[in-house]
């Protein structure tokens, strides 16, 4: 690993009850790298996602963000501070899309910068007309989300996080509640933001995503990371035996 | 629910002696003239229909002289209490016979309903709050008011002659100047508001037994001194009757006439106010 | 399969298609409006005093003293002023009370989820008449004395405050937990998130019942001329109703004050609905 | 990567934070009931009549007549019967209309559309007092006699239902399309749809704002009493309360009742809430 | 085609507003057949199927399910009575699922027999409860929906549809909506309802299930029926240059 971590997770455990969901995680991401999590439903990835920019409460170990580091010892308002920083630095595209259906494309895209980070609207207005062109939605700028399709949500949403120029992403199977058909337009949006230098952590059972754009692929297996490597090497020589049989699934599943 | 109806009689006195009870209107929100006696019950062999109150569950002056009607008619007496508007604005649709709930007559009562003669006279009083140092009519100058909303007395402060309907001969003063009118929703609750230290206005004007009982209770007000007008209070009867009332209206009135002459108005009258009322003041 | 005997239907066919189903639409709104106006009518006339004659049976409809009606229809107008301004304000004070109300609800901080809830328990426990009652004669032994408007809609609004933040809190209820964490996601603050993001999708639900509260209010506002100093529509009604023995002429005035208030509010709430449904349909 | 320094937390560690995260709810619930408790009392020294000393300034709390109390208690108690009847049948009264008048807004034949908007338009409208008085004095002239009780009921069950079909109309625009296909799919009739899949799920929006029609009736049912044969709550505690000078005392022990009423049916509320929210946490 | 056809679609056009969305079909589907539908998004794919069981109003044509006939003539009361028992006679499965949240498995499972047909209540769950056993969900009988995955939410509602022993299922895209993961489960149950003889018809982006299971695949574009045939022939030749394109892009874009 060449460069700074810019994601770094120490001894991070999570509970929901007496459920224990993540059991003791380790993990840098350095800058500019592309991970994708893959693992069986319930291993617990969208849980690790959703601890780094703290939609869920870890309950012990240490999250750090570029720099700015939470741990079970941050307290009130200084951790809530903290809290607010790191969701500066990332950005997060769910599986669901979640875009607010009461505003227009536009004004989706610009919510975050106008309202959290402050910025001139016309300002924001060009930044964000620039990500919807990217992700070549700027002609349903108008639209509710409504009267959008699967596909094209998704690259709302995308432009969304965009326009608020995090240094990490992170994306909680963004295809998988689309049509297949739809599905590519999403993934080549995806390709692009990473082609551009963009750290991602992407929760994906797209394998052509991952052999094609990840850098490094992480299993996860009943809360724990029991595989890291490069995509060639996890698929083609797998180490860990729950890795090939969830391989042997995803190869029987998908169309 | 409701009184009257059933006989085929057309004949309102007529329809009372057949159903065998005599189904009367009065307002409880007044001591001692007519209120609630909440330690009585309703007797098994009542005639009542269950949904009007019976003599054991009513009291004073009012009442007494309600049931003095039912048994000269030889039925017994039942009680209604609709809101004060529903009883003034006639139009009973027959739901009760006849109204026994002080009411003062006026000129434009009498365009809908009819009265007897009436059973007693009452002074209407200024009382003002102890605290404001006021002791004459005079002294109210430039004050503000209170009075019971749509009462005789928020017609008499406010000049208004034809919606107080009294004779020239029954008014004995005219308002102080400049007097500020607030009604409320009835002349207790001024009392009280003067109880309760609200300053918003500084007297109030009602009937001399209501001023009384209010001193009676400790209130902080004192009663000014000589009537501002008397009124004559009847028993009233409704107009728009589909049943004829005139045969009733005579034996009331005649019923009247009699406890007048033997004294037995005035008995009540000093049972329940400690003087008697029942002497026309210009007599 | 059966062999296609006709050709793909002409643009023609489309567009008389397409005609038929605005026309349909048409006419629907125009025969509820032809309702509407019979059943105008037949209110009117069963105030219209008319004998009716159905076969042995005659029938004699309301009558109104329509001479009263002219006369006094200035007089009882001129509380709409009072009647509006009462209304404003305490419906004013009232949504904020319901926000703060609903919003204590879901905090963590157990005195504030107390209080909210103790303050919407003990007032929708109570009647408003008390309220009013207490507000203006019982407060003064307190040394605290409110002119009757203060304390006729204070106590208002503080009524409809805990009767409307049970509203509210079912429409905050109903904005799924995803547009929450989206909006967090974006590092909104949670005040942000609920002003911005949550409110304007909770009020789509919360509008219906809302617009209740509105319309009952304009009627409850009377409530506050009971504490002496305020002539609003109903008090001026009951006044010249009583003074005159007309009170059916007088209150059905009012009420057509009333109406027409309700009429306006509908209006707005109607087109309210629309701007907020536009993300939903 | 740092070397994991840390085996797996120990299944006893598990169950300390579980523990913990128990204790912290049943901690918040406990705070929860002090601070009512604390809010109670409060209530109850601002009407006993004490003195306190502040500084230089002296206050005396509210003084009730506690031998009026006691003595009126049990007279004021017994029209609890009366409210509650008239409560109940009101509001079963007003369910049916509503649903009806909901029901009928989604109608696409143009007089039942109509007659259901007319209906709620013409209620919301005018005041309940009007409407009272309607169906006790102004209806017998057209030869249509009710007693109070059923004029009252009549009333109130028009009135509240006129606002609660709004409610209802809300409830059922909250049920998506999807449910309603997928009934008609299995081949139920569109009443067994409405009744089956759709108004359940659409109850679930419509009991908070419901409940406030629940808690409200209890009191306006006191309107009732002005037609002169219904001796309910309100009417035995303002008659006793004006009779004796103690109107604040009886209204307080009226409202003592209400409370009462209130709290049950927000129990009830909640269950029901928590029952219908079953499928949907 | 050897048997009688059980559904029978003649000359049917729809439009919404000005839209003209499906362009005179005429369709026959014999008893027994797997009929699978696919065409780009819009083509009107989910129309027609909705069209069948009347959940769209056709704006022209006639429809006949099994013999029951329904076509632009049949008015009022007769027309109603007809579509009821078109929709006894099919099942149809979503692709949003529309489990009734409000119910549990089973209750959804009885709700259709119990309240359509009337049948006891003691022998719907019996039938309910075969049912939910051959989708294999019979242990989460109890179960609200919002406690099951995508894929136990589909097999849920294809045992529903089952247990009103309907002559034809209709599924539209029942598996788009899942995790490739879970895909599998789900047409693996229709796989099985398929060999058990039921007429379908389904809209699928699956070529693997239409290639191992359908007898005859239709291609639909902008409204029209534009080829019908087996799935080799439509997949190994293709006759319309725009099912080709088609077929390019599911193989390009599913995962
Ligand atoms: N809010 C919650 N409360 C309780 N348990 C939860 C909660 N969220 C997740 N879980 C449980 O935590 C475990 C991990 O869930 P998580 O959603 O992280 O898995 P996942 O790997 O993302 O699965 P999938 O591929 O199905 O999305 C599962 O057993 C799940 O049931
Ligand atoms: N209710 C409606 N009102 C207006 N237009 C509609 C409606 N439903 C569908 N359409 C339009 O009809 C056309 C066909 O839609 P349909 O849903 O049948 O396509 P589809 O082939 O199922 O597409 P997909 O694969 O995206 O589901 C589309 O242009 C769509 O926009
Ligand atoms: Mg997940
Ligand atoms: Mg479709």
């Amino acid at each position: 690993m060449t460069s700074l971590p810019i994601v770094k997770i120490t001894d991070l455990d999570k509970y929901f009850g007496r459920l224990h969901v993540l059991k003791n995680i380790n993990l840098e991401v350095p800058e500019r790298q592309v991970v994708c999590l893959i693992g069986r439903s319930g291993s617990g990835k969208s849980t690790l996602l959703r601890c780094i920019n703290f939609l869920e409460e870890p309950s012990r170990g240490a999250v750090e963000v570029d720099g700015i580091k939470v741990n079970t010892e941050t307290k009130g308002r200084e951790r809530h501070q903290l809290i607010h920083d790191v969701r500066l630095k990332t950005g997060m595209v769910f599986q669901e899309f979640n875009l607010f259906p009461h505003m227009t494309v536009l004004e989706n895209v610009i919510e975050g910068p106008v309202t959290v980070k402050g910025i001139d609207r016309k300002q924001a207005i060009e930044l964000a007309e620039q990500n919807l062109d990217s992700v070549g939605l700027l002609f349903k700028k108008d639209e509710y989300p409504l009267r959008l399709s699967g596909g094209q949500k998704q690259r709302v949403a995308i432009a969304r996080a965009l326009t608020m120029q995090p240094r990490v992403m992170l994306f909680d199977e963004p295809t998988s509640a689309l049509d297949p058909e739809l599905i590519g337009e999403v993934l080549n949006v995806m390709k692009k933001v990473a082609y551009e230098g963009m750290t991602m952590i992407v929760v994906t059972h797209e394998m052509g995503f991952a052999r094609e754009v990840a850098d490094r692929v992480i299993v996860m297996s009943e809360g724990k990371l029991i595989e890291d490597g490069e995509p060639e090497k996890i698929f083609n020589s797998p180490q860990d035996p729950r890795t090939e049989s969830l391989l042997i699934r995803y190869k029987s599943g998908g169309g | 629910g409701g009184g009257g109806g059933g006989a085929a009689a057309s004949d309102l006195l007529g329809a009372i002696q057949e159903r065998g009870y005599i189904l009367v209107s009065t307002d409880p929100n007044y001591a001692p003239q007519s209120f609630l006696n909440t330690d009585g019950s309703r007797p098994s062999d009542t005639k009542c229909p269950s949904d009007a109150l019976t003599t054991a569950e009513m009291q004073g002056f009012d009442v007494d002289v309600a049931i003095a009607i039912g048994d000269s008619l030889g039925v017994e007496t039942c009680f209604a209490t609709p809101s004060w508007d529903a009883i003034t604005a006639g139009s009973w649709a027959d739901k009760w016979d006849v109204s026994v709930g002080s009411m003062t007559i006026t000129t434009t009562r009498q365009q809908v309903l009819d009265f007897s003669v009436p059973y007693y006279y009452t002074p209407a009083v200024m009382a003002v709050a102890a605290s404001s140092g006021i002791d004459s009519l005079d002294g109210l100058a430039g004050q503000s008011v209170c009075a019971g909303a749509a009462t005789t007395y928020e017609a008499w402060l406010n000049n208004d002659m034809e919606g107080l309907g009294l004779p020239e001969s029954s008014i004995y003063a005219s308002v102080p100047e400049g007097v500020t009118v607030v009604p409320l929703e009835t002349d207790q609750e001024c009392a009280q508001a003067i109880a309760a230290g609200r300053t918003d206005f500084v007297a109030y004007v009602t009937s001399e037994t209501v001023v009384n009982a209010n001193i009676a209770e400790g209130m902080p007000v004192i009663k000014l001194d000589g009537a501002v007008y008397s009124e004559d209070l009847a028993a009233a009867f409704d107009k728009s009757s589909t049943l004829d009332t005139a045969s009733l209206r005579a034996k009331v009135d005649e019923l009247f006439k009699a406890m007048h002459e033997d004294g037995r108005l005035s008995e009540l009258s000093l049972k329940w106010f400690e003087v008697d009322l029942t002497v026309a003041p210009n007599q | 399969m059966t062999s296609a005997t006709q050709q793909e239907a002409s643009p023609s066919h489309a567009e008389l298609l397409y005609q038929a189903q605005l026309r349909k639409e048409r006419l629907f709104r125009a025969h509820v409006g032809v309702s509407w106006v019979i059943l105008l009518l037949i209110l009117i006339f069963l105030f219209s005093g008319q004998k009716i004659q159905i076969g042995q049976l005659e029938y004699q409809t309301i009558q109104l003293d329509s001479e009263f009606i002219l006369k006094n229809l200035i007089f009882i107008a001129g509380g709409l002023g009072q009647t509006l301004l009462i209304s404003i304000l305490s419906i004013s004070v009232a949504v904020t009370l319901a926000l703060l109300a609903a919003l204590g609800r879901l905090s963590n901080f157990p005195p504030i989820y107390a209080i909210s809830a103790f303050y919407v328990s003990l007032i929708r426990g109570t009647p408003l008449y008390l309220q009013i009652f207490f507000f203006f004669l019982a407060l003064p032994q307190l040394g605290i004395n409110l002119s009757g408007v203060v304390a006729g809609v204070t106590a208002l609004g503080l009524n409809y405050g805990a009767y409307m933040s049970e509203t509210f809190r079912a429409g905050l209820s109903s904005v799924g937990k995803g547009q929450r964490e989206a909006a967090l996601a974006l590092g909104m603050t949670s005040s942000q998130t609920m002003r911005r993001i949550v409110l304007p999708q909770a009020l789509r639900f919360a509008i219906p019942p809302m617009g209740n509260d509105f319309i009952s209010m304009t009627k409850d506002s009377a409530l506050v001329s009971a504490t002496g100093f305020v002539h609003e529509l109903m008090w001026r009604a009951v006044k010249v109703g009583r003074a005159q023995f007309n009170n059916l002429e007088a209150l059905i005035i009012a009420a057509m004050f009333y109406w027409a208030l309700t009429l306006i509010l509908t209006y707005f709430q109607s087109k309210l609905e629309t701007r907020l449904a536009k993300g939903d349909r």
